[in-house]
């Protein structure tokens, strides 16, 4: 099978090293698998949903997967990635093991979050994967927070990113976080997926001006725009954006345009979506324009793609069954205590037990 | 036919359109979508132009409603989830709250808030805010248990003219149907005896009360009578009645889905400890969430609220001291 | 006295109807005696400051007389206005009688607060000023409120202003609400006095733009910039601003440069401000810059100015003897309610009256 | 040679700066100007590159404290007032509480939050936060009163693992006097007997501790005995200090600067009442601000909170109850 894949994929070891990139094609290609495996992945999400196995939302990255794709494979171990509710790709490329997406979802005892969080609520904030909070534009500063901490401890080259959606620009978090960066000339990458919506907000709701991008500016940012249906210019954006960041030209603002292919999570129809948009080229999936490419160029075949396919099948069912089969977190094996400092913590049991009258 | 929890807000809504040209909505999604929940669902079909899609900027929000009240509007705002209202918690304390007494110009908005616990919440999505915000001077704090006073509540709430912070609950929303919308109502301030009894007083509120109801039907098979209050809103809170159901039955516990540290149930305590002293027979009880982040998988969130099993083991305990 | 001023003065009656704008020469004398007489008031409240008789914090206005009072003049009655902490010309301006200002100063029971707030909080909501709250860009969206209302109630042809520092700019409620005002396309105009400072950081520690003028774009806002020190100028970008916003054009972003000439509060010697930017063109003092003019053109000679200085004086003197004649609030008589809804308030008697066990 | 309460938290963090490395202070205006109140004094000079000024964005900075912590860093925040939290408030609760909780990656940052009220200060620089706060999970939230606690307390704040909110009280800063900074100091989570008594109790923390001790003093003069327990921290609470002193006295008075709807002074009774019922002679009372905004006028804000004279004449009406 891997000889239908362009034999540039074969190499595998360390291709991001900026000394010498790798060649295109492999970079690519290697794109194009997280991407896949992340919507392979999303879709067994769904599934589980709607098999009644996941407690509350759930939240798919679809039509996301390029631009969070090529963030991931932008940053490297050791940098700071904050990721939002549609960056599963993203997530991937960074590294993180495809069990713990499983594994938060179900709420296994033995996920990253362990059952207390679930969903897009997962991160492994020691290896620089930040697990989000669900307050839009929350995690930007925490990402400065960090890189400020990178610099007291002379820590050099090493980028943050963070993820929003055109909606959560609307936060004053978000604008308060830029422009600390900004302030601090922090490598920050903040990306945002402007993806037409808000849950049900069209962008004409949510901000005025011509374009998002058109923020930089204010905050001393440089800004970037992408087309986010288009892995290629996703990955010579991400990769300049976070490229100068991390050369020290301070905050970078990359604004990708797309369209949400999903409801907003899986209980939303997203019958508002306009259809304009839906024909337009930002309803483009960006998985098949990728695959589109790859298989014009020549950089793989139409077999290799359905062997690639079947491959990462067999990953997400395997960390699926496996997770399934875990177990939940005990109630009464529990440990209910919110501090670190235990001997600290405040015991409330029920009732309190009491000296009766 | 019969109207849900949910349903009696929507309606709510639609009356308080219907009724003033002075209110409107304003709130993430309310606008054509009709809400997260679908609380208001076709209001912006049915009132052209007074049901507007916000962005997300609580802080924004609240300011917006704010100056639209002091030009005599009765702003309704949804917060998409209560916890979601922290963002817009400034404006909220700070400006709303204080605004009449600084001025003596009154701040007749409507905060809705979609509050307490769902399983598969987890920490940003189950949170009761009441506490918190009944804390403040200046504020109201309704808490609404029933589709009635989902109904009739939210009404007054947009025709007081001082911030309403309106706690409806979401597990309620589905899960509690009435068979009509009621014709009249009791005032707010009032907490109401949802039961009658004689052995021991719950006082509770939202969600825990339909809780403790069950808790009760239990332990009334054991031949013991608990009298339930509903405290309806929490600010204020109405001491008279949850003080003269103490004197009926000598022992009090105290329900709530929020945090343990201070909150509503430390309130009512502290105010039964203080004003009504002489009438408890063993020490006032109470139970609250856990003191950690609500938690997101169903087996943990279960036993970190309150229910009517913990309530019923509480309720027995006390019955025995 | 009045000889000796410029004759355009003399016509008082409602000077600023779009659709005959005063002669020049008037307007600027107008807005000149608005600066004096806040600089005065200024002056006085220091004064008595320093005297002990106001309790808690002294601000002053100093040096952005000009913006001030240029918005001031700008607006009409009907118009909605948040001034912030130095805008004591333009509240002036705006038709704020000289008492509030002492009175809120001294703590009047019969000033608009009624000793329940203090020194710059203070307002007539039903008049259109509204009363700051300390928080820094929380006042901006009240504005949009207000301005939501109108166009509710189909009033149209009204502006609101809201002031902030380059300080308050940092907050995520200034986003928030220029964002929010952008989107509705409210006749918002919003004053930034970039005074260099917010209380001892300067503006490199808040922003990292070249200037905060460029902020705009990033909302759909329309840019205008300012000499702060220049009431020419303030007067004509200000009127701009104002009569853009009243036409239908939207938010609009003002941003005026100087210096602030005095302490962050009476309390702080400033010491920090640096030398090269007193000595700068933004170091001017727009009260001086304005006499010199006015001086200059001959539209009033130093002896008139001196009248109007003593006129002015005058009235504040008079001002501030009634308001320290004035009875403080007598807490035994105060009614201690923070709700509207009487019936609905709490009552909360220390100590709480007991059934004794 | 004396020091001051204030010199104690600029001393406190001097010795924090020079003993960790991992240590730095950010917060508006607190570098080289040395903080709005001078509890960083010096230290910007001392300690180049470690003590930074911050935009006006509270949100930002906390968040900022948090990514910081989490790379092993401890942060101390300086809110110019604790009132301007509010615009902090959601990283706070939401981010930096939970966030052991759901990662078991500690959260060490200390904020430091000049609290409580100043003849003058007025509705929006004299808050007092701390009941906020301790209501959520994950916090500990410190409340000293005396300059050797804002010393170690201090110290303790920086080096325990959780977030911190450290409510130092704007009126000790130069009122409150020491001979000395502490040797050694009383752990977090005790509270301190600050005066033996045998007739009440007094249960308060912060500035309310002098003006009760004011009010204890005179009273002795009448020949009754007043016990006043001085929590220190808030959360953790030291239930069992105040048993025992309810216990010797069988009377309780609970003393706050803040707010009267729940809060500390409600904890504290609930706890009592639950724990301590039958030690009680006399119902438990309470004595809070009133329930308005704070006033600006020192006529007016000398009776909205509690003072030396409110507490004596609400201890001595308990005394005789
Ligand atoms: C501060 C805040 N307010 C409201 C919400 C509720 N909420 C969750 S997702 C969402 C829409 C987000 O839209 P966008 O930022 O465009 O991201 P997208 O879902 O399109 O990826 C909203 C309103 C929230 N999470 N945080
Ligand atoms: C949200 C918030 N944080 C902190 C403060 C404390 N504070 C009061 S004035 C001030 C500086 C304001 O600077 P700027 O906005 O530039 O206005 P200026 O004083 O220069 O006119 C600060 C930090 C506040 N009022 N609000
Ligand atoms: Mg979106
Ligand atoms: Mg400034």
């Amino acid at each position: 099978m891997r000889d239908r894949l362009h034999p540039m994929l074969h190499s595998e070891e360390n291709p991001r090293t900026p000394e010498a990139p790798p060649p295109f094609p492999a970079q690519y290609l290697k794109a194009y698998r997280f991407m896949l495996l992340a919507r392979v992945l999303d879709d067994k999400i769904a599934s589980l949903g709607r098999a009644g196995k996941i407690h509350g939302g759930v939240f798919l990255g679809r039509g996301q997967e390029a631009l969070s794709a090529a963030l991931g494979m932008a940053l490297r171990p050791g940098d700071i990635f904050a990721p939002l509710i549609r960056d599963g790709a993203g997530r991937l490329a960074f590294g993180e093991p495809l069990l713990d997406a499983v594994r938060t979802c179900l709420g296994s005892a033995l996920g990253p979050m362990r059952g207390r969080d679930g969903n897009v609520h997962r991160g492994r904030p020691k290896k620089g994967l930040l697990p989000m909070i669900s307050h839009l534009g929350a995690m930007i500063s925490v990402v400065n927070g960090a890189l400020m901490a990178r610099r007291f401890n002379h820590v050099e080259g090493v980028v943050g990113a963070a993820c929003v959606g055109d909606g959560g620009t609307s936060t004053g978090a978000f604008h308060e976080a830029l422009n600390q960066a900004a302030v601090e000339h922090l490598p920050l990458v903040l990306v945002v997926a402007n993806n037409q919506y808000a849950y049900s907000t069209p962008t004409r709701r949510q901000f005025a001006c011509k374009d998002l991008s058109d923020r930089a500016i204010g905050y001393g940012a440089t800004p970037h725009k992408a087309d986010g249906t288009d892995l290629e210019d996703c990955l010579r954006v991400l990769s300049t954006a976070v490229a100068q960041a991390r050369a020290g030209g301070g905050p970078q603002l990359v604004v990708a345009s797309l369209l949400r292919l999903c409801g907003h999570g899986e209980h939303d129809d997203a019958h508002y979506v306009d259809a304009k948009l839906k024909e337009s080229a930002l309803g483009r999936d960006c998985l098949q324009v990728a695959e589109e490419r790859l298989l014009r160029e020549g950089w793989a075949d139409s077999e290799a793609l359905l062997a690639l396919r079947q491959e990462v099948t067999r990953e997400v069912e395997a960390a699926a069954a496996t997770a399934q089969r875990e177990p939940a977190p005990d109630p009464f094996k529990e440990d209910w205590c919110a501090l670190s400092s235990r001997h600290l913590r405040e015991i409330f049991e029920a009732p309190i037990p009491s000296i009766p009258a | 036919m019969s109207i849900t929890y949910l349903e009696a807000i929507r309606e709510a809504q639609a009356k308080a359109l219907a009724d003033d040209p002075r209110v409107f909505i304003y709130g993430q999604d309310v606008g054509e979508f009709g809400g997260a929940f679908k609380a208001t669902k076709r209001l912006a079909q049915e009132f052209p132009g007074r049901v507007l899609d916000a962005p997300i900027s609580e802080d924004a929000i609240v300011g917006a409603a704010i100056g639209a009240a002091i030009e005599g509007m009765r702003p309704i705002i949804e917060m998409q989830y209560a916890d979601f209202s922290t963002p817009g918690f400034n404006q909220i304390i700070n400006q709303a709250a204080t605004l009449f007494w600084r001025t003596r110009v009154p701040c007749p908005i409507t905060i809705r808030m979609p509050s307490g616990g769902l399983a598969g919440g987890g920490p940003f999505h189950s949170q009761c805010l009441e506490g918190l915000y009944a804390h403040y001077p200046g504020l109201i704090v309704m808490t609404p248990a029933t589709v009635e006073d989902a109904y009739s509540m939210l009404l007054e709430a947009v025709a007081i003219d001082d911030p309403v912070i309106f706690c409806e609950h979401k597990h309620l929303y589905y899960h509690l149907k009435a068979p009509a919308l009621p014709t009249d109502a009791m005032p707010v301030g009032k907490a109401r005896v949802a039961r009658a009894g004689r052995d021991l007083t719950i006082v509770t509120y939202s969600a825990m009360l339909h809780e403790a109801l069950a808790a009760a039907e239990e332990i009334a098979l054991e031949g013991e009578e608990i009298e339930v209050v509903d405290l309806r809103s929490i600010k204020p809170l109405d001491t008279d009645t949850v003080v003269a159901s103490v004197a009926r039955t000598g022992r009090l516990l105290c329900v709530g889905e929020a945090f343990p540290w201070g909150g509503v149930t430390a309130e009512v305590i502290a105010r039964v400890a203080t004003e009504g002293f002489g009438l408890l027979d063993a020490p006032p009880q109470r139970l609250n969430a856990k003191d950690t982040p609500i938690p997101y998988h169903p087996d943990l969130w279960s036993v970190h609220r309150p229910n009517a099993n913990s309530i019923g083991a509480a309720a027995r305990n006390l019955l025995r001291m």
